[in-house]
């Protein structure tokens, strides 16, 4: 693929019948990056949790969100934005206990309550590319 | 395409077995709800739930399945989950839920 | 999925391994809009047409083209957008006999050469849906 | 998830067969031609694809069997497409391609 990067974005509204696209567009750039199937599983599942929470908190501002893809030789970083700035810290710890501790252990490095202005990042690296 | 779920019931004498075919999420996950905590409530028996053709499950699953525990132990009833496939398995194990569960 | 409009939107590379992107979103879509398995295929060849169309024409300007998928109740409608204003008439009937032919064949509505600012756009009717 | 195209190759004294597995799109179709035409302009021979576990073609794939015959034609041998899926066979009556290859 190059050692340029990348970039997809897939922009959903707030419901939950859409997560599911998700984790489709998941599946296929993670197929294209050369993930191995166990793996492929756990990136659906990490990039699933954060869409389930953003749709279950919803927003006034705004009708959707945006998962950035960011795909390079051997990474794939995903970045979820939204105009609404008021979506910062969606998880809290005692609530959100399940779902962040599958992200952060399915996901190789997960940036929670950034001071950036995305609301979320984590990313994924291959493995055994040569 | 696999998408949504479905689930049958079948009841002998001593437990009620649940299995679910697609996915759970969050858009599915209302309607699991209710059906898992109905079955819970309406038989208080013991609950099998087969995971054979279950292919997705997140944290929303696994909450109502904790949910649902939580049911069935006031009857004094328990929970079995058969045939998880290896990634399902995996987030039991992440979440330390493979302890609270019988996994068969 | 209620009477009011959801808007998903995809945005590619133009790059050949990203059209199957597309055809995996357009099947998600097409599933929970009740589309049956045919249909479902015909929509997806017709998208992937106008993605591998545009992947072959390339761009100077842009690094990516935008698709919108709109849902309805029971129409499936899918606009391209480009930055580069240039792509506008994508296909002639010579060299592309055979993709305008299928796109024609297989989408309910399709408008090639639009005077708007999108490049075209093309709808699906779900049939038989009570 | 199906991705990608394999091919693999069959050899008898009266034809080759070609069998396709996959998507023929437009990020297959270059190895998918550069194998198709290679086989043509060597083998010289009657072709057959089997198109059994073919999930997936588009214009770029149909335009690659057109470019196939008109070969195929120069050593007056023919291409027979068999085990079409429906899906797959819609296209070639829509585009007529159906009256121009043998179709089983
Ligand atoms: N490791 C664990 N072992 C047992 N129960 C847990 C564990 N982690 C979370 N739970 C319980 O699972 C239920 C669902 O958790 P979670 O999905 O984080 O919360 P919620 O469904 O309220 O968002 C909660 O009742 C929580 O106490
Ligand atoms: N209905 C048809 N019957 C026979 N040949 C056709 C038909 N439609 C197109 N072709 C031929 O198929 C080849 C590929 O067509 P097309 O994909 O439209 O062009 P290109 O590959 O140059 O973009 C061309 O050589 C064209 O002449």
């Amino acid at each position: 693929m190059g050692d340029t990067l990348d970039t997809i974005e897939l922009v959903l509204p707030f419901k939950a019948e859409y997560v599911s696209v998700a984790r489709l567009v998941t599946s296929g750039l993670c197929n294209r990056m050369g993930f191995d199937v166990e793996t492929i599983e756990d990136v659906k599942v990490a990039i699933s949790e954060v869409c389930s929470k953003l749709v279950s908190i919803g927003s006034n501002v705004s009708q959707c969100y945006k998962i950035v893809y960011s795909v390079s030789e051997d990474v794939l970083k995903v970045t979820y934005l939204c105009e609404d700035s008021s979506l910062k810290c969606i998880f809290n710890n005692g609530d959100d206990g399940l779902a962040i501790h599958i992200i952060n252990a399915l996901m190789d490095e997960v940036e929670l309550c950034t001071s950036n202005d995305y609301i979320l990042s984590m990313s994924k690296v291959v493995e055994g590319n040569d | 395409m696999s998408d949504g779920l479905s689930f049958t019931k079948e009841k002998s004498d001593e437990y009620v077995k649940v299995s679910l075919v697609g996915e759970v999420d969050i858009y599915t996950s209302q309607d699991f709800k209710n059906m898992l905590y109905e079955v819970v409530d309406c038989e208080k028996m013991n609950l099998i739930i087969d995971c054979k053709q279950l292919n997705y499950i997140d944290s929303t699953g696994l909450g109502i399945f904790v949910g649902a525990l939580k049911k069935v132990k006031q009857y004094d009833k328990k929970i079995v989950l058969t045939n998880l496939k290896d990634n399902i398995k995996k987030l039991f194990v992440i979440t330390g839920l493979d302890k609270v569960f019988v996994i068969e």
